[in-house]
């Protein structure tokens, strides 16, 4: 049904069934992780880049033996820089690391507090990566002006917070995701603040074109059975968007006709 | 020779190249990128590329992150 | 997955898969209502009660050869009764209508502008049904007290609103619906107000047994794609309910590690 | 011989039954249910009982409805 | 102004400048409740009828010697009552209590728990204390036609909950408190549920005609300081009401022109 | 009462008596302007920049005469400029036009569709003022980390959004107003988004250090009642902070001691 | 002779008034109602009412509540 | 001599100063400012300041604004 009246998500020339995109941090190991992401059907999961441990026992399987780059596109993403020039740096690291992959998620936060992106640093970082070739999904605020400039700057995707990183606290502040959405020509992808299902169901529900999400999966009580709610909530939220919902009414309207009624 | 890996300082031989740091550290079976002096060094180029005292060297992996 | 760690749905000793439960008011014929049934994956629906139109074609089907008993449960609900007496008749006739069929839904509205249920006409007819013989689901306020008098009473399900019918505006008072399933020992299912999917993810989220609906999907733009919205929203719901959600913080909580940033 | 059947008047024969009527009125092939005199007639009793002057007659069906 | 464009409260053929009324629960002590009321600016506070301790020293002063009937209304109220029997008798001690005094409030609880009131028990004790010529203030859930109901009965005031008793969690479903108010012809005082200032502007911008509060004003850090706030907060709310909000936009509207700029 | 146990805003090094800040904007006329700003309290009025009509009937007063600086203080603010270098200049020309006054409100908006602001913009400008010795008030996001530049940068108060100019929609995040309240150590004044009094009660209970506001009132139906609420709701809100709210409880407690019912 | 007060058994003497009782208990200064056996009691019949054994008497005063 | 006030072009005699201009203009009693050229003028300099052929002049004042 929705096959016909629906476009899969494109981003950078892909085409993308799904329009959940998971992160890949704090699940207790790499077969819940895999689980997870089986269960979620994404096909699109964010990677960190760090230093290797030198003298780790190289026996253990590394996260890309679990998850391969051949089944799954890995989103390097700069979680942890705190400067453009860090994150910029960071994403020529993924490139090599990835032969030449150019699809990166930029992130660039302002303080290990609040973990909110650092808009002036994203925005230089933007530019700076946009000239060198990658393929830019940023990581930003729900300000419409940065979201429009992040998007002019050439950046593949724009993906707004709901709530700050980590906090669960679902779409704050819909009216900015609004305002954002009405003026995107790329794809607009709720990034952070997703705590629960229901949250993800109404981040489609605004228009959005996709959803990505780590901790509410990760730190679930059962991360594989919330990674399958996940799937299903951003299924459920983009067909009723697209379904177009019934009008609000401060006053009821009855479901049964009047007519007939025998008393 | 003294050289940095990840922070950490390092002696190594003259005339050792970036690959034999790599075996040397026993990463070569894994999926690691280098940089050199604060520059990409691509693959290609880490078993030509002699390593020099007080090279400062950089070899990150992919781990979990959201 | 849920299989393993969900109960399914009970009402009257009868065990349903599906905890989505729609009516068949407001399509624009049986075929629409025919293909949203199946579209929703749900096992029971709705109907009214009505006089025959004296002199009708009798070439037309009627509703029970489009949706036959022998396939889905047929709901029969009092949907238009004002008092405690129609409602009693009309699921006396219901009764008769279907061959001896025993369940019910109750529903006693107070006005036909708020079609808000009568609480005292409802408690007075839920009595008299059940010690007629019938499994009585009952469609009433989110007054705790209410509720947990007519479980007393010996309804097999309490369904308090999210809103008023046809209203579509949400769950208005979770905290009410949450003192309701903190008292119950019968299925709590959220009948009116559930406006589009997020909503029914909503009540699931809250610990519901299910939801019914009838506007939020027959009044969609697409009626039958909303359908499948809600079948997903309502699994969607209830596999995150169970699976546990993450803690809420004012705060952020990083999804990558910081250590190993080389930087 | 004067009823009432959902709420319209009615001039049927003597000794009909509600059976007949329900065939009187082409609902034969339906599923309906009738309350003769606001109590249930069971199926069962349709082609036994016989209406009387001024006996009311509902004859319902199922329809959409939410 | 409002003097102007606003009549004055009326319950009972009485006349009342102040739309806030308190309670005398929960205070450190006779001196702090009477400092509240005052900067309230309440002219109604309920007081509870409770046995004398036998053997209690009769030299302390008693509530109505340091708040005293001459200068108050004081509002008999029947918390505590689980039935409508237990109710009347309160009043009719109340009434005795106070000389022939006809105002109080009813209030009947379902359980201990929620302190929810209970509806069928209300209805009835409402129409004996009507009958037997009492002035009847009731406490009742947010459910629209029970409202109605009870000023059908004769009760002077109906006065829905905003929340339970003692929670603080305001005004849960204002659109219930909207039902009510257009179809009220008496005064509807919201009462249970305030939390803070806001939840009184809210009630008061909803249309309320007055609001009563306990705990919110008893159990804040500085009870004398609340009170203040709570005086300013319902006639902050009542003036917004009369003066008319502006019209809700989603997008801006600029509040300087826009012709002159000079660059 | 507060006058104990509160401190008056500071701006500048000036002293405030009113955490309320009007505009001058969307009145009928200058005497309706001038009423409202007296029911409001307000000791701060903002005021537009803009060219003289050449040909204009100078014997018209013009703004200065009927609200004069001697009697309030004048802010003039940047609206309508959407780069720095047109806020700058519109500064200077404000700073000759008063004689030298250096308070001025900057407000750089991003475009003219949303009147959302231009946070980098803002951020220069903002920069080049401070450095030529004027005293900034500032109107910017609710991105917390540019508050907090801003403030570094030596605006002497930093003015969040509530929501877009002129929207009336309220507080929309009280989650940013709130990290935002957390790290600063100048007066957060709400700016812009106000609609109606609850709003700004609200602002101030989050611990702004006041609210400023123009379509709210200029727009009511009623001005200058209107004006009088937000007088009530700002010194409502502000005193409920300082004096600490009840906790929030999902259950009832009692205002009416048990013991001694005597049924 | 025994009757019950606000819950609480008590030993009277025969013949004394309601007043009686209420001066007994000192509460005759405070602002007080009086049901006996589960009927309001006016003040004005204070002091003709004469107790009788197991009467049930409440006495009532106002406290503070919400 | 040409000159540009507010905008609109403005034929005006050689010589003429910028107090003068405002006389003219008739704004003499006004509160207003002066930019000539994208500079404030002070009030100070408003009498010595001549003005010359294609001067741009900006003439404000404050008005009802949020």
């Amino acid at each position: 049904m929705n096959v016909n009246t629906d476009k899969p998500l494109q981003v950078a020339g892909q085409t993308y069934k799904s329009r959940l995109i998971i992160g890949s941090g704090k699940y207790r190991d790499f077969q819940q992780n895999r689980q997870a992401l089986q269960a979620s059907g994404a096909e699109i999961i964010t990677v960190a880049i760090r230093r290797v441990n030198l003298g780790q026992n190289r026996e253990e399987p590394s996260l890309l033996d679990v998850i391969s780059p051949g089944e799954y596109t890995i989103l390097p993403n700069t979680a942890g820089c705190y400067t453009a020039e860090e994150a910029v740096r960071t994403c020529r690291m993924a490139r090599e690391l990835l032969d030449g992959h150019k699809l990166v998620k930029l992130e660039v936060l302002g303080d290990q507090t609040t973990l909110y992106p650092d808009v002036t640093e994203t925005l230089s970082a933007a530019a700076t990566l946009v000239k060198d070739g990658f393929d830019v999904m940023v990581y930003t605020s729900d300000d419409p002006l940065v979201a429009k400039r992040l998007e002019e700057l050439g950046c593949v995707a724009v993906m707004p917070l709901g709530a700050p990183i980590g906090s669960g606290l679902g779409i704050r502040n819909p009216y900015n995701i609004k305002m954002i959405l009405e003026n995107a020509t790329v794809p607009i992808i709720v990034d952070a603040g997703v705590g629960t299902a229901s949250d993800a169901t109404i981040a489609m529900e605004l228009g959005c074109d996709g959803v990505l999400m780590n901790t509410a999966i990760a730190e679930a009580g059962d991360p594989v059975l919330m990674a399958s709610a996940m799937r299903k909530a951003v299924e459920s939220g983009r067909e009723a968007w697209i379904a177009g919902r019934m009008p609000r009414r401060l006053y009821a309207s009855a479901s049964s006709p009047v007519d007939g009624t025998f008393f | 020779m003294q050289i940095k890996v990840n922070g950490k300082n390092l002696e190594v031989a003259e005339h050792v190249t970036v690959q034999g740091l790599i075996q040397f550290l026993d990463l070569g079976n894994g999926r690691v990128a280098v940089e050199l002096n604060r520059e990409i060094l691509p693959r290609s180029e880490h078993d030509t590329q002699v390593l020099r005292q007080n090279d400062i060297v950089e070899i990150v992996q992919a781990i979990g992150g959201g």
